[in-house]
């Protein structure tokens, strides 16, 4: 399940959810995305998508996902719009019978939505605006996938 | 005519998230597009940067891809959420 | 922050809880193990551990993990006692700035607790009651991070 | 009198989980102890398996450690939560 929302969302009960609906899996691992909350730097985060690209892309490193890790079922969430400290930007749930799978899959899902998803984010203080592409460390982390066996 | 957007940081360069434009009778390509949008907007390479991908009807196509009227096209620098 | 419990929890809730007090953190992983529901088996799991042996090891895996991954914090919960299918057994969750820290943190705490943790699990089907041991595979989990540089 | 616990699969084959006992007096370490308590339990070897560790008043200990009258022994088969 994948959900792009313009409006907040409470991670724990999209835990919650998840966890109820995927009934009699073993593991389940969640990861949740917030805007940091700088010491007396009030700031807002922006993100853009592109529908349906950004949906169809998310959608298709699912079902990658899905091949390469014995899980029982995915759901993410992501924020577009305007975004406050402390909000949640983007939410990974992963439920598997074995717990390595799902740590594994959550791990390569977010990797993918922080490199290849179809987002564009302006971060805005009171430094000014400034658009933020992913870093060096980022690609790295992604290209972990690349490099393993499957 | 054509729907054109600037997505993250071009949107600063073009000034707008979004246009549409009549596309002139020389522009039947992406590359020829970029350097059309490019001086058209004063962007200074911005359009023509390598990074910068190019969507046409939701779906990234590789220079010189043709493009029409009628079409949208999506100008994307390097994308990321999370 | 460490709970060992003999009443049900519920782990979305103390994600929830979790992720107001390490307000700020731009990571949040949470990992939960729940009893397995077989199909048409009804059964059961009892988990005895020895306090405070069992809190002191687990401190010390927690203290282990901030001093080797840039943490913000960590909550480990536990239960104790006789859980019926679909509760949860253990929820850790790790707080950090960084996304892969916490990933890694709480994948190092999990393998601590399926095999180093001072706690004996039994199993109670129709088909009678065993005692269950870490298996191989949760052995060589746990060894990974022996192997690593710190 | 030593209190004596014995967790996980140890309590099936002991018949419970905790006793309170008298150590005799030529049972001084927990070499001797496994010794005693495994033909006094009849657990055919359960007792002195070198998987099975003790610990002594919550620390564990490598055979032989002393024990005495006073203290809390369990008996720990491998461990593992989760």
């Amino acid at each position: 399940m994948i959900d792009i929302t313009e409006t907040p969302f409470d991670h724990a009960e999209a835990l919650a959810e998840f966890t109820r609906r995927v009934g009699g899996a073993g593991a389940v691992v969640s990861f949740t995305g917030l805007v940091r909350g700088e010491d007396g730097v009030v700031s807002t985060l922006h993100l853009q998508a592109y529908s349906p690209m950004t949906e169809r892309g998310i959608e298709a490193a699912v079902k990658t996902a899905k091949a390469r890790w014995p899980l029982i079922d995915a759901h993410v969430i992501h924020r577009i719009g305007d975004m406050a400290p402390g909000e949640p930007i983007v939410f990974v749930a992963i439920a598997s019978a074995h717990r390595r799978a799902a740590f594994e899959a959550a791990d390569y899902l977010m990797d993918y939505l922080k490199t290849d998803a179809v987002f564009w984010k302006k971060e805005v203080s009171s430094a000014g605006a400034a658009w933020i592409e992913p870093r060096a460390e980022d690609y790295q982390d992604r290209a972990r996938w690349d490099a393993q066996g499957g | 005519m054509a729907r054109l957007l600037y997505f993250g940081r071009l949107s600063d360069v073009t000034g707008h998230a979004e246009e549409t434009r009549d596309l002139p009778s020389d522009v039947a390509d992406t590359a020829a597009l970029r350097r059309w949008l490019d001086a058209d907007h004063a962007a200074d390479g911005a359009l023509l940067e390598a990074s910068v991908r190019l969507a046409v009807n939701s779906e990234i196509v590789m220079d010189p891809a043709p493009v029409s009227n009628g079409d949208e096209i999506a100008f994307m620098p390097p994308v990321g959420g999370g």
